[in-house]
């Protein structure tokens, strides 16, 4: 009983409620947001942008902290007994999701301003769905990571689901919901099997907590890595975390999810979830999978290579451009992949990961910035002839769009292409040629589908539909602001990328 | 006399050019300024908002007229100041990349400036050329030229590789986007194919650059660094193949040739001009300031494949020429048949036959760029390009006759225009080379080249005209830069040394004779 | 005989197959988001069974046990969320069958 | 001035003259052609004080600028001025001086009079260089630029014919250059030099230090411009040029150009290759004079006549030069010496006959409102006296009468022939009757007897301008061959040497029997021609009455058909071919081919997601059977 109690103070110390501000920030306020809907109707027409502000606010005060803590840096620091670990990459990567979450509830204030749905609940789940992101990413227990993960997946299912008046928008929820129940229930058996394993007794390095990642690491390294039970577990929370980025073969859902939820929460999607996918499976590689590595690479080379393949091929004949946005993000959820492979053997250059992150995100939020003002009433179909002679109609959302797509397929000087090189480079110094072939043949084939994207909006050539086509809506300041900045940023990256620390 | 006065002009000239060389910089800001400007200027075409035609057009002349001007400054300061073909004007700045030995860097050696000057005039050209057409939409057809403008600058002026890579994607951009508005019939498709061609080329190049970076142990992507980093070892081999095919995709080296004739038919004249004539040299400048200095073993491995492509690309694509019945697919066949001639100066391997190539680049570029000039004049006055519907047109359209005769002679390698010191000393130096009997093929392309050209001239301008034709003779403002084109190719032809003297150094610089078997040798003839 | 880990992991590895092939093979939404459910089910139990037999005498593994509690609740809520989704659907086009709800496709 | 100085004022002024005429003259045809004339007029000046008064006879080499330096090879411009190319200097300068002054009367009112003027200047600074230069490269620059000129001269008229004619002497001409050029690149690798000192320091006086394939190969470059078999078929249909132009270029200059050319390289010829070249030359005199026959194109019969007259130099060389390797060096002369003179010799003394009866076509051209059949001509001789007396002289001179110059050249010839192969000699003597005969023909027909037609009715004497070069031109086709010193030659001692070389019959023993041979030629030839045809017939007799005969001359051996059969059913075909091919191979199969396969398997890619959320569980299986896979180890055992 008392050395129970002990342990309990123990752990009540490492309870650091203060690391936590942005996360009880964003929920907090996310329910204040609910509260004040039904509390005061009066301010409800001006609680998006309320909502907004909020965020923004958060990302200038985790902003200046974020850049105060990688200046100190200090290391890691793990907090709830271990359920939390921070430092400078989470910090970074939390301020990432911020910006996402900012980026996503103005796309849904562009969305919903001509929808007839509710709005308010729309930037509640956002600011729900961010803080957990920022906390799956800190999450250094696999309990952790399950809650928060589920947290991020529940809220997705909603969001997807979210205009219900679209019965693409219901049908894109019911898959997800399907898939990603699925999915995370693989996960979950696959945790279940490492606790098993990693609390068992009578193996060497046996702890009474094998979720703990440090702990699993230790059970692994002393001589468990071939243990079925030990690479099944594995493998099964690494494909659970494949079909957050969106690997084959998990990434089925993705065309038909993309198409169906509203274009905001497909670029949530895109962005958030790849990205956080992406570092937690760095994270796991590096970390307690460490010694399994003779297995998991050979298996995530695998998933990598049919993941450009399938995805590129995949886009080939898309004419609806927001399943063109799944597909080709599954190809770069192979390049990403290949990249993750790359780092773990390699040991270093895992800052070109984040970098190709970051740029994914730019190039794509501009990207969806510019959906989001020419995608019709029905927000699923949102065909390549909208956008005939776009930089003629509405030259900034043309150019935005442009630039975009332009870094997306890799183009110099944007930024994609840097980043596709350095990770190209990454992959060539660890010697995967196989994907590095694969990689090439895709940026090829690539060129093909977002080019054509680029030429129809380009080129002003008669669409062959019955029906005429909507008119892109003219973007508001924000709008402006954000598509400027975006592609500005893109091109800047292109050119100097000294604000990162590459190498 | 006066020549002796013309000769003391000239030298005060060379006094000046040096005490302005002393000044630290001022080259080097006029070096940056002629890549950067003509970006500069596009940006704010692009961001201001409504502008007078008058406006536009002024502003962007200065965009073009700048380059050409900085390019020719610096021509004439490298010759007075330069004796030994190096590299000057150098300025490096870091980029965030420097972990990986990549920094923005520009310079100039024997080999660049000469192609940095092309470049310039074939851009002003080019300019000038859209500046007075009527195309609608103007501003943004101005804007790409510009943006393409910087692009071919850079690219020749770059010393650093990554960022030469960039600057030619950085113009090849462009032309896509102006094929694919401005283009001809058919423009959806062969827009794409090229851009899906070239970039399947410029992948393969950058995986031998990356390759090449990682093996050579220079840790870095400068050109001058690279050079001494010889690679003999069997990756080599696997390098210069890569780089070898990549390229040659990029220059139309057959069989990678089929993108190139259909895309410059379809491109309006001046994305023509700028991609065939400088763009298009991008692959012939990587080989020989790259792969060669680097990988002479993998040159030697690759030199018999080298020789039967470029054979290829002058006896077959040379019967392709012959064969073609409209002008612009005549002319897109004949600069990829005469990319085999460079090509062949390369597989020489010697200082001889490389400054050959260089010479054969420059000359080619103009003169390729004032064929596609003139051949879209041709079309704007008869509306069409196809010789069966062509013919007398030399009646109404003399000075029009007179500079595209002057044009397909100098194409065909006529002595006075700058084409033949290229080809003559590629010939020589075939010769000299593993297959001496490739000469005679080879030479049998001079032939073939003279039929093709020959015979468009007579379907064009001879004979009774079968159509009505509009708009009479060249105007003052197409002549402009048709007269630019002609006078450079004319000053070459004339005055090859203005090049070859500070060519010489620097491609010999540039050919490791170590583990070279390859019976390439500068010795003299008769030693 | 004493019925031992062995003998629950099979129950629960047999509910985790159930639940999977029944997502794989029944076509009525609800029956597959039971079977979802099932996976889930699976998971706690073995859960639950490693925390009692790998633990030292008379203990339980806390964390495993902390963590089915968590589970428990996530199941819950997909579930609510799960179920007004279909409703939703239903309203929509009065129908439970996956397969007629595929026109996202290609 | 110096020698220097006036060599390059030589060359440069005609060449200022163009560029003038370029920058300012095209729509200026007056200003044109007086620039032109005066360049030309200032390089004839120049030529003959050169000749006359300030050069002395010895070699003047160098002056040499370098061009191009690129590795190993150097090519410089320099001057190599010796008696033979001082003669090609001096006819180049005069003749083209006074086909100038013809120009300006018969180009009188031509629309593209300032491109014909500054064509004629870019021709004769060209035409100098070759002249003038001391290197081979140098000499192939100036080769390419005169067939440039000749392209851009023949094809004056701009009509479908003039556009096939001028194509036809270009593309011809750079068949022989390939060769040429060949022969060029195999000198410089050989002997390490092109320059001609150096060379012939090289060779040296013993031709076995080269093969004979380099001397066939430069020998190509004869075949081109000099329009040897089988590559002569470019000059008749040159004709569609303008008459000065086939005067100055076709028959007085350009032309004799490759014979210029081989006295250059005398020395690099083998013996085997001169056979070939001897041959080539007498087997081109016979065959072109029976072709004259058939003629009735008054120009056209006096291509086919310089056809043969080139053959005469050409064959002149060979067999001088076989003479002279045989007999070593005679009475001090260079070795090859015998070659070259009766080679420039005649070419000199053609140069005067030709041109002159060249510019008298054209100035009978110009009288008959360019009707150039001679069979509707006649009695022109009344009509126009000073061309009829001049082209009569320009007639006797070619049938080599006597105390005419092309008789002197004719027999130095013969003579040669005659030393060294009797068979040769049979045949050229063969042709001197034949060349007197179908002269005497256009003779007789064209200026004889009574008009046959109105524009001959109503022609009249043409021009000063155009009269005066056929004065000047007929009195030097008389005197044009004393080569014996003293007041009558016209040719400066510095010269003489070359001509004194050519005419060893002089000191030789059977001077009489050469005498009787050519008379007998000559009159035969013309009294035939005359009692055949008859003073002015209106059809041609030998049409009518010895068909065959005709038939044959008028086959011309069927070379242009050959030509034409060959480019159009087997040079196109192969282009067409072979494009076909590239687009279906490489653009279709290889490239379109591989993206449509691409295309396919992204259709497969795309028809996996089927829609149905059931079918997609599916791809977890796969999944899990991979995950399984992997842990169970067999597939990681794959890698």
């Amino acid at each position: 009983m008392n050395e129970l109690s002990t342990s309990l103070q123990d752990l009540a110390a490492t309870q650091d409620w203060g690391a936590l501000l942005p996360e009880l920030f964003l929920s907090i306020g996310a329910l204040l947001l609910l509260l004040f809907e039904v509390a005061v109707p009066r301010v409800k027409v001006y609680l998006p942008q309320v909502a907004i502000g909020l965020q923004v606010l958060l990302l200038l005060f985790v902003g200046s902290g974020f850049w105060l803590n990688t200046t100190v840096n200090l290391g890691d620091r793990e907090l709830f007994a271990g359920m939390i670990v921070q430092n400078g990459t989470t910090d970074l990567l939390r301020f990432f999701f911020l910006l996402c979450g900012v980026m996503v509830s103005h796309l849904g204030l562009v969305f919903l301003r001509r929808r007839v749905l509710a709005k308010v609940e729309f930037f509640h789940l956002v600011m729900i769905v961010t803080a957990g992101f920022m906390l799956l990413v800190q999450s250094n227990h696999f309990a952790m990571l399950f809650v928060t993960l589920e947290m991020v997946t529940i809220g997705f299912y909603i969001l997807v689901a979210y205009s219900r008046k679209s019965r693409f928008s219901l049908e894109a929820g019911l898959k997800y919901l399907i898939t990603g129940a699925l999915s995370s229930g693989m996960m979950l058996f696959g945790i279940v099997l490492l606790f098993g394993a990693g609390s068992n007794p009578e193996l060497s390095g046996a702890s009474g907590d094998p979720l703990h990642y440090g702990e699993l690491g230790n059970f692994i390294a002393s001589g468990n890595s071939d243990s079925l039970m030990v690479l099944v577990g594995a493998l099964l929370v690494l494909g659970g975390l494949a079909f957050k980025i969106g690997v084959v073969p998990f990434q089925v859902w993705i065309p038909d999810v993309y198409q169906g939820a509203p274009t905001p929460i497909t670029a949530f999607l895109a962005i958030a979830s790849k990205a956080a996918g992406v570092f937690l499976l760095l994270t796991l590689l590096q970390g307690p999978f460490a010694p399994l590595a003779s297995v998991t690479i050979p298996f995530l080379t695998v998933l990598a290579g049919a993941t450009m393949l399938v995805g590129n091929l995949a886009a080939l004949g898309q004419r609806n451009v927001k399943r063109l946005m799944g597909l080709s993000g599954v190809s770069h959820a192979g390049i990403l992949l290949m990249g993750v492979i790359a780092v773990t053997q390699l040991g270093a250059m895992v800052s070109v990961l984040y970098f190709y992150l970051f740029v994914y995100a730019l190039g794509s939020f501009g990207v969806f910035e510019v959906m989001a003002h020419v995608g019709a009433d029905e927000d699923a179909d949102q065909d390549a002839d909208y956008y005939n002679n776009l930089l003629a109609k509405q030259p900034l959302l043309g150019a935005g769009l442009i630039i975009g797509v332009g870094s997306l397929a890799g183009i110099p000087p944007l930024a994609g292409f840097v980043a596709k090189l350095l990770i190209f480079y990454a992959a060539y110094q660890a010697g995967l040629y196989v994907l590095l072939g694969l990689a090439l043949f895709g940026v090829v084939v690539s060129i093909y589908y977002y080019f054509g994207w680029i030429r129809s909006s380009v080129m002003k050539s008669p669409s062959f539909g019955d029906e005429p086509l909507p008119e892109p809506l003219a973007p508001a300041w924000g709008a402006r602001f954000i598509i400027y900045s975006v592609s500005i940023l893109s091109v800047i990256l292109g050119l100097y990328q000294g604000f990162f620390t590459l190498g | 006399m006066s020549s002796l006065a013309i000769l003391s002009f000239l030298d005060g000239l060379a006094n000046v050019l040096r005490s302005v060389d002393d000044i630290p910089l001022i080259n080097q800001g006029i070096l940056m300024l002629s890549v950067l400007l003509p970006l500069c200027v596009a940006v704010s075409l692009a961001t201001s908002g409504t502008l007078s035609d008058r406006v536009v057009r002024g502003w962007a002349c200065f965009g073009f007229l700048f380059p050409a001007l900085g390019a020719l400054w610096l021509w004439a300061t490298y010759q007075a100041t330069v004796s030994d073909g190096g590299y000057t004007f150098e300025l490096i700045s870091e980029t965030g990349l420097e972990a990986f030995g990549i920094y923005f860097a520009l310079g100039l050696n024997g080999i660049s400036m000469p192609l940095f000057l092309m470049a310039g005039i074939v851009g002003l050209a080019a300019g000038f050329y859209a500046i007075q057409s009527n195309v609608e939409r103007k501003r943004l057809y101005l804007i790409l030229l510009l943006i393409m403008q910087t692009g071919l600058m850079g690219l020749f002026a770059s010393v650093d590789v990554l960022f030469y890579y960039l600057f030619h994607e950085f113009a090849l951009i462009p032309t896509f986007v102006m094929i694919a508005i401005w283009g001809g019939q058919g423009r959806k498709r062969v827009a794409l194919e090229m851009t899906i061609y070239l970039t399947f080329g410029a992948m393969l190049t950058l995986v031998g650059l990356i390759a090449l970076y990682v093996t050579s142990g220079a840790s870095s992507f400068n050109m001058i660094s690279l050079r001494d980093a010889l690679i003999e070892t069997e990756a080599s081999k696997t390098i210069f193949g890569f780089l070898l095919i990549g390229f040659g995709v990029l220059v139309s080296l057959f069989p990678f040739h089929s993108w190139a004739p259909s895309g410059y038919a379809k491109a309006p004249a001046s994305a023509a001009m700028l991609h065939a004539g400088v763009l298009k040299k991008f692959g012939l400048y990587g080989l020989i300031q790259i792969a060669l200095p680097v990988l002479p073993t993998g040159f030697e491995t690759w030199a018999p494949v080298l020789l039967w492509l470029a054979l290829g690309n002058v006896i077959v694509i040379g019967f392709v020429t012959m064969g073609q019945r409209d002008l612009k697919m005549m002319l897109g066949n004949a600069s990829v048949m005469h990319m085999g001639y460079a090509f062949l100066g390369i597989y020489a391997y010697s200082t001889m036959g490389v400054g050959g190539a260089v010479l054969m680049m420059v000359a080619h570029g103009l003169s390729i760029a004032v064929l596609f000039l003139l051949a879209d004049a041709i079309s704007i006055r008869t509306g069409t390009t196809e010789f069966s519907e062509l013919g007398g047109l030399g009646k109404t359209a003399p000075v029009l006759m007179g500079f595209f005769v002057a044009a397909t002679m100098a194409s065909i390698g006529l002595p006075g225009f700058g084409n033949f010191w290229g080809e003559l000393s590629i010939f020589v130096a075939l010769y000299q080379g593993e297959a001496p009997w490739a000469v005679i093929p080879v030479l049998a392309g001079i032939v073939i080249s003279a039929v093709y050209g020959l015979r468009a001239v007579a379907k064009v301008f001879f004979g009774e005209s079968k159509l009505e034709y509009t708009g009479g003779d060249l105007t003052a403002k197409e002549k402009l830069p048709a007269v630019i084109l002609l006078f450079a190719l004319l000053a070459l032809g004339f005055w090859p040394r203005g090049i070859s003297d500070n060519l010489n150094a620097a491609v010999e610089a540039g050919l490791p004779q170590s583990g070279i078997t390859h019976a390439a040798n500068n010795a003299h003839p008769t030693e | 005989m004493n019925i031992g880990l062995s003998h629950f992991l099979f129950v629960s590895g047999m509910l985790f197959a159930i639940g999977f092939f029944g997502v794989l093979l029944r076509r009525n939404v609800l029956v597959i988001f039971m079977c979802l459910e099932l996976m889930l089910t699976a998971s706690i139990l073995g859960l639950v069974s490693f925390s009692r037999y790998n633990a030292t005498e008379g203990e339980f593994l806390w964390s495993g046990n902390v963590f089915v509690l968590f589970i428990i609740a996530i199941a819950a809520s997909e579930v609510a969320v799960g179920l007004a989704i279909m409703v939703a659907l239903w309203r929509r086009r009065q129908s439970v069958d996956v397969a007629n709800h595929a026109e996202l496709k290609n | 001035m110096s020698v220097p100085e006036l060599l390059i004022t030589i060359l440069l002024s005609p060449l200022a003259a163009a560029g003038l005429i370029w920058l300012f003259g095209r729509k200026n045809h007056n200003l044109a052609a007086g620039l032109s004339v005066l360049a030309a007029g200032v390089s004839m000046v120049c030529g003959l004080i050169l000749l006359y008064s300030v050069w002395d006879g010895t070699v003047v080499e160098g002056m040499r600028v370098e061009w191009l330096s690129l590795g190993a090879l150097q090519i410089s411009l320099g001057f190599l001025l010796n008696p033979v190319s001082a003669l090609m200097l001096g006819v180049v300068t005069f003749v083209g001086f006074w086909i100038h002054v013809f120009s300006l009367g018969y180009m009188q009112g031509d629309a593209g009079k300032g491109r014909f003027f500054g064509g004629l200047s870019i021709f004769m600074f060209s035409m100098l260089g070759i002249v003038l230069a001391d290197n081979l490269f140098m000499i192939f620059i100036f080769w390419e630029l005169v067939g440039f000129s000749s392209y851009m001269l023949i094809g004056h008229y701009l009509t479908e014919e003039a556009a096939a004619a001028s194509k036809k002497a270009f593309i011809v001409n750079r068949v022989g250059d390939f060769g040429l050029l060949l022969g060029i690149i195999y000198t410089y690798w050989n002997f390490g030099t092109t320059d001609f000192g150096a060379l012939e320091q090289a060779i040296g006086g013993h031709p076995g230090a080269v093969s004979t394939v380099v001397g066939l190969l430069l020998f190509c470059g004869v075949l081109g411009k000099s329009a040897q078999m089988p590559l002569h078929v470019w000059l008749p249909d040159a004709m569609a040029g303008p008459t000065p132009i086939s005067a100055l270029i076709h028959a007085a200059t350009m032309v004799a150009a490759g014979v210029f050319l081989l006295a250059r390289l005398a020395f690099v010829f083998t013996p085997e290759a001169l056979e070939v070249i001897a041959w080539v030359g007498t087997i081109t005199a016979v065959c072109a004079a029976i072709w004259a026959f058939a003629q009735r194109d008054i120009k056209k019969i006096l291509a086919y006549s310089t056809l043969s007259q080139l053959g005469y130099m050409v064959a002149a060389f060979g067999f001088g030069t076989l003479y002279a390797l045989d007999h070593g060096s005679s009475a001090g002369h260079t070795a090859a010496a015998f070659g070259v003179g009766a080679a420039m010799f005649h070419l000199t003394t053609h140069a005067f006959f030709k041109a002159l009866m060249f510019l008298g076509s054209g100035s009978v051209i110009h009288a008959c409102h360019h009707e150039q059949d001679i069979f509707k001509m006649g009695g022109l001789l009344k009509k126009m006296p000073i061309t009829g007396i001049t082209f009569g002289i320009g007639v006797l001179a070619i049938a080599g009468v006597p105390l005419l110059s092309g008789f002197y050249s004719k027999d130095a010839i013969l003579y040669l022939a005659r030393e060294t192969n009797t068979i040769a000699f049979y045949l050229l003597t063969f042709t001197a009757l034949l060349t007197a005969t179908y002269m005497g023909r256009l003779f007789f027909i064209a200026f004889w007897g009574k008009a046959k037609s109105e524009h001959a009715e109503h022609a009249h004497e043409s021009p000063m301008t155009m009269w005066l070069p056929l004065v000047v031109l007929a009195v030097l086709s008389i005197i044009g061959g004393y080569t014996v010193g003293g007041p009558f030659t016209i040719y400066p001692s510095s010269i003489l040497g070359v001509l004194g070389d050519s005419v060893p019959e002089l000191h030789g023993s059977d001077h009489t029997l050469f005498i009787i041979i050519s008379l007998v030629a000559a009159t035969i030839g013309l009294l035939g021609a005359y009692l055949f045809y008859g003073a002015g017939a209106t059809e041609d007799r030998l049409e009518q009455r010895m068909r065959p005969l005709w038939a044959l001359s008028k086959s011309r051996f069927y070379f242009d058909e050959i030509y034409g059969w060959y480019v159009a059913r087997i040079q196109d075909r192969v282009a067409d071919f072979i494009d076909f091919m590239d687009a279906f191979l490489i653009g279709g199969v290889a490239v379109r081919g591989s993206a449509g396969i691409t295309g396919l398997f992204g259709l497969l890619a795309r028809s996996f997601h089927t829609g149905n959320a059931g079918s997609y569980v599916w791809w977890f299986f796969i999944g899990l059977l991979t995950i399984w896979g992997f842990a169970s180890g067999f597939l990681t055992n794959l890698f």
